[in-house]
């Protein structure tokens, strides 16, 4: 269970979720990226190969740390998300706003 | 033996902080012995999650005085779970669509979207502090 | 989370081919989401036939229009199991030890007695109809 | 689930119990075994190594059979108890009245 964050090869911050993403912990989340940005990062990659489930609010605040990075000229992937991860995205539409990547290998490919 | 309806009920305290171990409690019981479907649990998981967080933010505005009951039937062709905090209620019907144009980007309103989505019914009580979902075990 | 009381309720037929799959089913919620402890789940599920079958053939015997509630309260620190029949009641001080030498051969009249050996508490109400049994999750 | 019997080539009879022997299925048990004797079998086995849970109804069960068969010159003899089980035969004394061998191949050795 938890948040973590790791630096790739080729710059980006791999961002990875194990357990939930839910308005219990999304602050969490937001506080690792937003402290990431202000240390001046621009490419994130958030991993949810290891994530059970996501609720609106997290969903809420992947929306809101997408704005901020692509309002500082940076870029915010996703990978991993299973089959019933990928439908809340879906269903709300939100696939159209991100970009999904199958695994961290190819979202990290030609960042 | 036609298999009886089993009832399971709880009380949560009004904390973000519990809605996770509220949400594994509760699909716990009411998937227990019965053959693994990981779609349903995992429905079942996400708008429990909802419906427990609008309890406790929207409904009880976490006031520690407050709870939330969970009522859950279990029967063999589906789960009602029903979610009922101690707030005013609301309107259902004034939430917005949060798939329209002009909100797909914003940071919330997604939550009773996701629910009607998951789960095979949902229904309120007059009052609005009562949301009733059910998930059928196809 | 101070984890909440979970309560588990279920009805089940007069039947004595009910028993088995009744236990089954409320131990299992009883005992879900902690670690194995296969000595608590024996005594329960002893505990719990006698207690069903006592309710089933005594109680209600047989009666197909009387059903048998078990009501099951699940805290940290222990299991509480009501089962309540619809029958007349009896009096449990008039029950003789099974022990003694002159009953040790005897076919019956053990149930009661077994279960004052595997659990921590038994009580009964007042008309005799209604046993309520505590284990403590040692 | 059921019990099964089946003959030892000394001639005894073993019978399993798979599952509970409890109200539900002990009629089951005593008519199996008084099959058996009126068949002009003698010496029984009943061995509980793949038994969950007995209750006292099971244990009264076992308690007329063993009557019955030292009535006809027979012997019951019970095998496979588990730590759990063997404490319902202890707590209720019975553990005086059945002869009790660890597995069946003890209970059949001196058969
Ligand atoms: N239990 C509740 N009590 C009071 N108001 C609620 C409740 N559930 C939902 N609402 C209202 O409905 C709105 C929409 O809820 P929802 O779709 O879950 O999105 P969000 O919670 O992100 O706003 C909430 O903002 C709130 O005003
Ligand atoms: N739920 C009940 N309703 C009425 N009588 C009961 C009930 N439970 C137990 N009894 C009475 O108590 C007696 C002893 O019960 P028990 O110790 O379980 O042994 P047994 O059921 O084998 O007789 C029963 O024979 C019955 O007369």
């Amino acid at each position: 269970m938890g948040i973590h964050l790791t630096k790739d090869a080729g710059g980006a911050v791999v961002v990875r979720v194990d357990g939930q993403l839910i308005v219990g912990n999304r602050q969490e989340l937001k506080d690792l990226i937003n402290g990431a940005l202000d240390s001046g990062e621009r490419k994130f990659l958030i991993d949810f190969a290891r994530t059970g489930y996501i609720d609106s609010s997290g969903l809420g605040a992947l929306v809101s740390l997408s704005k901020r990075v692509r309002e500082l000229g940076g870029e915010l992937r996703l990978s991993g998300l299973n089959e019933d991860l990928r439908s809340l995205f879906e269903l709300t539409k939100l696939d159209t706003l991100f970009a999904i990547a199958d695994t961290p290998e190819q979202a990290l490919a030609n960042f | 033996m036609h298999p009886a309806e089993v009832r399971v009920q709880l009380k949560m305290p009004s904390e973000v902080a519990c809605i996770e171990q509220t949400v594994s409690l509760v699909a716990r019981h009411c998937l227990s012995g019965t053959a693994a479907n990981e779609s349903l649990r995992f429905r079942l998981q996400v708008a429990l999650a909802e419906a427990l967080a609008n309890a406790v933010v929207c409904g009880n505005q976490e006031d520690p005085a407050k709870s939330v009951q969970v009522d859950a039937e279990l029967r063999i062709d589906r789960i009602t779970v029903q979610v009922t905090d101690e707030g005013d209620g609301f309107d259902p019907e004034q939430v917005p669509e949060p798939v329209l144009p002009e909100h797909i980007a914003d940071t919330c309103g997604r939550g009773l979207f996701l629910i009607r989505k998951l789960v095979d019914d949902v229904r309120f009580n007059e009052q609005g502090n009562s949301i009733c979902m059910t998930l059928r075990r196809r």
